[in-house]
């Protein structure tokens, strides 16, 4: 069989990158003050927070799960990083403190769907309550404010037209990329979205690979949490509202499937950046805000359309 | 030789099943023990026990005279035993190398994959077993059935393991990758690893095996210490619990008018195809893997898209368009993969059974369960399925009773033609005794079977005619009495 | 408009004076605004309220040339309102107009607005404070007047509170306590038990105070006063009143001023074919004339208060036919 | 082969019926009002609406699939029969109009499923924001009031404690389970979330099945938005928000697979039953509002374990 360059399947493969640079184009077109370093920063800062909690979803996704739970844990990390550093404690351990609390809270929902065998959909949807609930508690309702301008600088220093937040996301990103396509772990990850059984018959502990991604997506809430404090000033509950969806749909868009296996770390990326553009695109365009609901759906749909179309039922 | 493998009592219950009760088996190394059972006598889940795929209730292990307690795959692996299960373990989103490599990975540094020379000792290991042709940077995804299980034995046996558990791989391995698959035990024997090797197919058995265990209603019947002292008929009788002296029935011939033409049918996948099929008679399609045979039933059905080509079905055109077509014309499709597009594995016997005459069911616009119930306590009975009853998920049941219930919710619906893809795939002597009979049965009254088998004898014995496949294309056809296996085997290797 | 708990209580508690009212509205003159890119950034989608606001708003401009770019966040949320206003500013706009969430996302507004040396307003949803102006209500003031109301109206009687949110500070406080500062004014407090309560878990929207106030009817079987959060909210609670054919409530008092609310109070007639219907005006109209005046006082170069609410008004059925055209 | 009853089995698959009943003797415990008519008729009434859009949800989650667009659909159904209501047209034409708009919500959705592959998450996430729009579109963004005094009777009618919503409920229920366990149409459905292939080798059009799924689930949806705007006496861009969460909980906790093929009606209710006693036993109880969301969560979790603990990987 002699091979041709499939075009169509090529153009389909790439859409999203193809998308994305039809978004920059045409939002150059219309604003001059796009392509401003201003502007490219703000893009960048405002991603990145949900685009390091895309990565962390994106682990989830790999082993066919779903994590519904991460803008809540997101806004209680903003709540308990903000109460520490206003109670004066140091940054290090304010931030060590919250990490280790955004992996407990991966942990909980990775012992729900892994040891009592509760779909990852229902087990996060019920820790999304309970994370936003103890948010709610530790804050008692209200937004904490902190004084703290070292702490501050995270979420706002600049190089050039490169954010500190940028930076991080793009560190985060290099490495869960080694992870999923270098290590033993990535690829039992990855394979464990595939065939769970398979891995399992590896003699692979699939209870452990599947736990990890929660946790590692508990983790990555948590720093997104650390950054929005720094970069909002404050803890607040109504950080990460709806972040969920945005960071599944990042993920998607990037090509990642839902049933697990499939999706790399650059794809979502673009994804984020596809998602982060869509508001800023029609703001620019000023698009009334009704219809902006209406394109943003319309957007959604022809960037998953052929990034992620539905996976071939294969013949297995 | 000295004993390698020592299980004792070893017990399985499930909901409403025992699956295995007090059953010992012993195995020497350089022995290759044939495991063999009527479908659902519990061959799969004895040596599930041993993978550590699944946790026994009772019983020891026991590996050169040290018990060993199995509690997962990895002991399993530690203890250097290495498995080919019944079904698919491959994962399809990872390349052939990946696959072979998954359980250590190489790695560089100790930390980093080592794609490149994964990928390089994967095309080695390929090469050295007779797969060269396989190119191991593909997805398994994208690779054939028969493929993939080529892949699986040659993940198994990548280690020289201590034991090897074979669960029917020629169930999809085709005839020629057998003797390859044979070349390789006998290699292994020879390092004195010891194999089991699970099969419904006699003459294998007698080919590679040293000493024979049976199994029946998940009891050992009898451990037969040299495969010479039994023949074939008396192996059966163990099996079966009764003689069984003729395997397949007498060809029908008493061939009626000429049902359906086919003249010229091409797809993406086949070529220029003609044949006519008969009333009354049985036509097998014989051929390599990949030969396009499963394409023919697929484009009949009205599955695949037809480029050309012209279908007379009774006299009249036909096109089918989709299944619905297809079946309305009196078609009925035996697919070769009950998981894929046979069975809704999570639903009832009962239900699988009336899922496609649902039709017949229908009482006043609503579906009689007592209609439903009746038509499967039928078909259990007939081809006796064996299950703790209709309500039974068929997920829960043995593979061979699970290809019954595929074949029992096409009889249902009485089709003038059948397409029987593989059909008796996995099925034990006895359960292909019966639908063999079944078959004969059909054709006796007026029904026309397109029988395509990768078993030679199989579909030697029971066709009128043999239509032989390679690479797409009709090369040749047989008829019933002039054909030999040799002839067949040359045809379809494009000699 | 305050739907978010947040807004901590203004140093000076209760009468804080009006440096505009309603006559004032409109009669700023000068062209100050026309021509130059303002950027709005509303609180929230889908509510008769806000779209208000905006519409009113967006109208404006339209007549006095402005070019205004109109905004929401759609998950009414911190984050992105800062993505939004971060937006405007690299788009080049010379003011901002913010709705925001809660007080917490001022500061970091304020700071963006500085660095870019534009001025911020900040409209209805929290308080004066250092950085911008703030054009919207004394929450306080108003609930004050819905409470002196109550209490000068009637002798007493059990009394439920149909909560918007979970949390007892800013907003619901502000609103909750003038209520109670305005009754006890005519005496003790004790006359209007609080004998139960139920909170908003969704939205303070006609389906929750009509959820809200089914569970209070069941509960209690004599109700006299209803304290509800928002109009909307009391119009679910009046439907549900009606539904439930009961007699005895004698007041409901809202908060915002909805025309349908308005309507209601008219057919009710003070108590005479169901509960007596209050509320405390919360113009969003007013409220965006207001921001168009200030923001045109702004760049004609005119000096400009640190806050301007509009003025405390009661509405009930004597008085509501001189507000209907203030209701939205 | 003996059969032996497996209670720890029977427990578990019963689960939601003992939580249901647990529920309910507590409520009874902590208030002697919970067992009045008002009380009941309100729980009935309150869940109506959604219980009818959780059925719909049902008929999608046994294909596979998901609909999150159902809450969207509610709303933007509120908003549109009330502006005929508004405009003067007579009742069954707005409600017919209304209707027929559901319908076709759901063949959009089903569209983009079926013809464009989009995985279904994704589909009825940007769906959700489209129908969204258009809701906001149609009544700019307010609440759209009617007067129309027989309308207003569908919501609000009550025979003794028995509203009429709940007994629209009830039948809708009826006929659902009908058609799922009785007729061919609901025979292909199970088995299309089963095992596609299957289904479509047995004749059925495959993509016809699970088009039919989204399109009863936008019907039912438009009938919740007519209960709805009558209930409410109004069209509110507002009502519905986040239902598609507690349609999709409501499903599990009745048992129901994610994966598709496994679940029923009476489940369903149940599941409706439990989501709604949740908030309606915790204000009885007079739990801290803070701690209520906690307790939500780990009611789901209680709720749903057992009932609907992951399908064991079959032996596939
Ligand atoms: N998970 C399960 N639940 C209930 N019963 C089971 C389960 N797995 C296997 N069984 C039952 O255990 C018995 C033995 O099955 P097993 O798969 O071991 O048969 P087998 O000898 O390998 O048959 P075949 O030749 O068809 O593969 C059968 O009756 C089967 O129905
Ligand atoms: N999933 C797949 N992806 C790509 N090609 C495939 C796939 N499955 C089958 N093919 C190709 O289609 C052709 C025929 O397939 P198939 O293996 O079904 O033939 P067959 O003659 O029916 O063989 P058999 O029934 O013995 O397995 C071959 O070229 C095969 O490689
Ligand atoms: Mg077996
Ligand atoms: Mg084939």
């Amino acid at each position: 069989m002699k091979k041709t360059i499939d075009w169509k399947k090529l153009l389909v493969k790439n859409s999203k990158y193809i998308l994305l640079v039809v978004m920059v184009i045409v939002s150059a077109l219309v604003s001059d003050k796009f392509f401003t370093s201003t502007n490219i920063s703000n893009l960048f800062k405002q991603n990145a927070a949900v685009g390091i909690v895309a990565l962390g979803e994106l682990v989830v996704i790999l082993t066919g799960g779903i994590d519904l739970s991460v803008g809540a844990i997101v806004s209680m990390t903003t709540v308990i990083v903000s109460l520490m550093l206003k109670a004066g404690m140091p940054i290090p351990i304010a931030i060590g403190v919250t990490l280790i609390v955004g992996l407990l809270a991966g942990f909980v929902n990775g012992i729900l769907i892994t040891r009592f065998k509760i779909i990852p959909f229902i087990a996060t949807l019920a820790t999304l309550n309970v994370f936003n609930g103890v948010g709610l508690l530790l804050s008692t309702g209200r937004q904490v404010f902190y004084k703290n301008e070292t702490f501050l600088k995270i979420g706002s220093i600049s190089y050039w037209f490169l954010p500190l937040m940028a930076v991080i996301w793009l560190v985060i990103a290099i490495i869960v990329n080694h992870i999923l396509e270098r290590t033993k772990a990535g690829r039992h990850l990855k394979g464990f979205g595939g065939n769970k059984e398979a891995v399992r018959l590896s003699g692979v502990n699939v209870n452990r690979v599947e736990l990890s991604a929660y946790i590692v997506s508990g983790f990555l809430c948590a720093i997104g949490g650390v950054l929005m404090a720094s970069r909002l000033t404050l803890g607040s509950n109504s950080v990460g509202n709806g972040w969920e969806l945005t960071a599944i749909a990042s993920v998607v868009i990037g090509g990642a499937s839902m049933t697990g296996g499939v999706g790399g770390v650059g794809g979502v990326i673009v994804g984020t950046l596809v998602m982060g553009l869509i508001g800023n695109i029609m703001n620019l365009l000023k698009v009334s805000i009704y219809w902006q609901q209406i394109i943003k759906g319309i957007i959604i749909l022809i960037a998953v359309y052929g990034s992620s179309v539905r996976k071939k039922e294969s013949s297995k | 030789m000295k004993s390698l493998l020592s299980m004792k009592g070893i017990t399985k219950r499930y909901p409403g099943v025992v699956a295995l009760n007090q059953v010992d088996l012993e195995l020497k190394s350089g022995e290759v023990l044939a495991l063999v059972g009527e479908n659902g006598a519990g061959k799969s889940t004895l040596i599930k026990t041993l993978c550590g795929v699944i946790r026994k209730d009772e019983g020891s292990i026991s590996i050169e005279g040290q018990e060993v307690q199995i509690q997962g795959p990895l002991d399993a692996q530690k203890a250097g035993i290495r498995a080919v299960q019944q079904h698919f373990s491959l994962i399809p989103t990872m390349s052939v190398a990946e696959n072979l490599f998954f359980s250590d990975l190489p790695l560089k540094k100790g930390r980093i994959l080592d794609r490149k020379k994964m990928n390089e000792e994967a095309k080695e290991l390929l090469g050295s077993l007779g797969f060269g042709d396989l190119d191991p940077t593909q997805l398994v995804s994208d690779i054939s059935v028969a493929n993939a299980q080529r892949v699986e034995v040659a993940k198994a046996i990548r280690f020289t393991p201590k034991i090897l558990i074979l669960d029917e791989p020629s169930a999809v391995l085709p005839e020629n990758d057998v003797e390859t698959l044979f070349e390789i035990i006998r290699k292994l024997k020879a390092d004195g690893v010891g194999v089991i090797y699970i099969s419904h197919h006699m003459d294998e058995v007698f080919e590679i095996a040293d000493t024979i265990t049976v199994l029946k209603d998940g009891e050992k019947v009898i451990d037969i210490d040299d495969v010479n002292s039994v023949n074939q008929f008396d192996l059966v009788q163990y099996m079966v619990g009764r003689e069984l002296k003729q395997i397949y029935p007498p060809v029908y011939t008493d061939i009626g008018e000429t049902i359906l033409k086919v003249e010229g049918l091409t797809t993406s996948r086949v070529k220029n195809i003609s044949f006519e099929l008969h009333e009354g008679e049985v036509l097998g399609f014989a051929g390599l893997v990949g030969s396009g045979r499963t394409e023919i039933c697929r484009a009949l059905f009205g599955l695949d898209k037809i480029l050309s080509g012209k279908i007379t079905l009774r006299g009249k055109p036909y096109l089918p368009k989709c299944t619905k077509d297809a079946i309305q014309a009196g078609l009925g499709f035996v697919t070769e993969d009950r998981h894929y597009d046979g069975l809704i594995l999570d639903d009832s016997v009962e239900r699988n059974i009336g899922f496609v005459g649902l039709n017949k069911l229908i009482r006043r616009t609503v579906i009689s369960k007592k209609k439903s119930r009746e038509a499967a306590d039928r078909f259990v009975g007939d081809l006796k399925i064996a299950t703790p009853g209709i309500e039974q998920e068929v997920v829960n049941l043995s593979g061979g009773n699970q290809q019954k219930v595929v074949l029992a919710k096409w009889l249902f619906i009485e089709p003038k033609i059948i397409l029987f893809d593989e059909g008796t795939r996995g099925i034990d002597v006895n359960a292909k005794h019966e639908i063999y009979q079944l078959i004969h049965q059909l054709v006796e009254n007026g029904h026309s079977i397109i029988m395509v088998s990768s078993e030679l004898p199989e579909v030697m014995q029971m066709s009128n005619r043999i239509m032989v496949m390679y690479e797409g294309e009709l090369v040749s056809e047989f008829a019933h009495e002039g054909a030999t296996e040799e002839a067949i085997m040359e045809k379809a290797s494009g000699i | 408009g305050c739907q978010e708990e947040q807004t901590p209580p203004p140093s000076d508690s209760g009468e804080s004076s009006s440096e505009s009212t309603p006559d004032s509205v409109g009669d700023a003159t000068g062209t100050g605004v026309s021509g130059h890119k303002v950027g709005f950034i509303q609180l929230t989608l889908g509510t008769t309220y806000h779209a208000a606001m905006s519409e009113k708003f967006e109208a404006l401009s339209k007549e006095k040339g402005v070019d205004v770019s109109m905004t929401v966040s759609q998950n009414r949320s911190a984050e992105e309102q800062l993505k939004l206003a971060e937006d405007l500013i690299a788009q080049g706009v010379e003011a901002i107009v913010l709705n925001p969430v809660g007080d917490e996302i001022v500061p970091s507004v304020v700071q963006l607005c500085e660095n870019a040396k534009i001025p911020l307003i900040c409209v209805d949803n929290t308080t004066a404070g250092s950085g911008y102006t703030y054009v919207g209500i004394d929450n306080f003031a108003i609930a004050r007047g819905i409470g002196q109301y109550i209490g000068e109206k009637y002798n007493g009687g059990n009394m439920v509170y149909v909560r918007s949110t979970p949390t007892d500070t800013g907003c619901p406080a502000l609103r909750f306590g003038g209520i109670m500062g305005g009754m006890s004014d005519q005496g003790e407090m004790a006359r209007f038990p609080l004998i139960d309560e139920r909170y908003a878990p969704t939205d303070v929207g006609e389906n929750d105070g009509m959820n809200q106030m089914e569970e209070l009817l069941a509960a209690n079987s004599q109700i006299d006063v209803v304290l509800v959060h928002h109009d909307a909210q009391a119009l679910g609670a009046l439907t549900a009143i009606n539904n439930a054919g009961r007699k005895d409530i004698k007041v409901i008092s809202g908060f915002d001023g909805e025309k349908a609310f308005f309507e209601k109070m008219k057919e009710n007639e003070g108590g005479k074919n169901g509960p007596d219907l209050v509320t405390g005006l919360n113009s969003p109209i007013m409220i965006a004339e207001m921001t168009m005046d200030v923001l045109d006082d702004i760049f004609s170069g005119k000096e400009v208060e640190s806050e301007y609410l509009i003025p405390v008004i009661i509405v009930n059925y004597e008085n509501v036919d001189e507000y209907m055209d203030y209701g939205f």
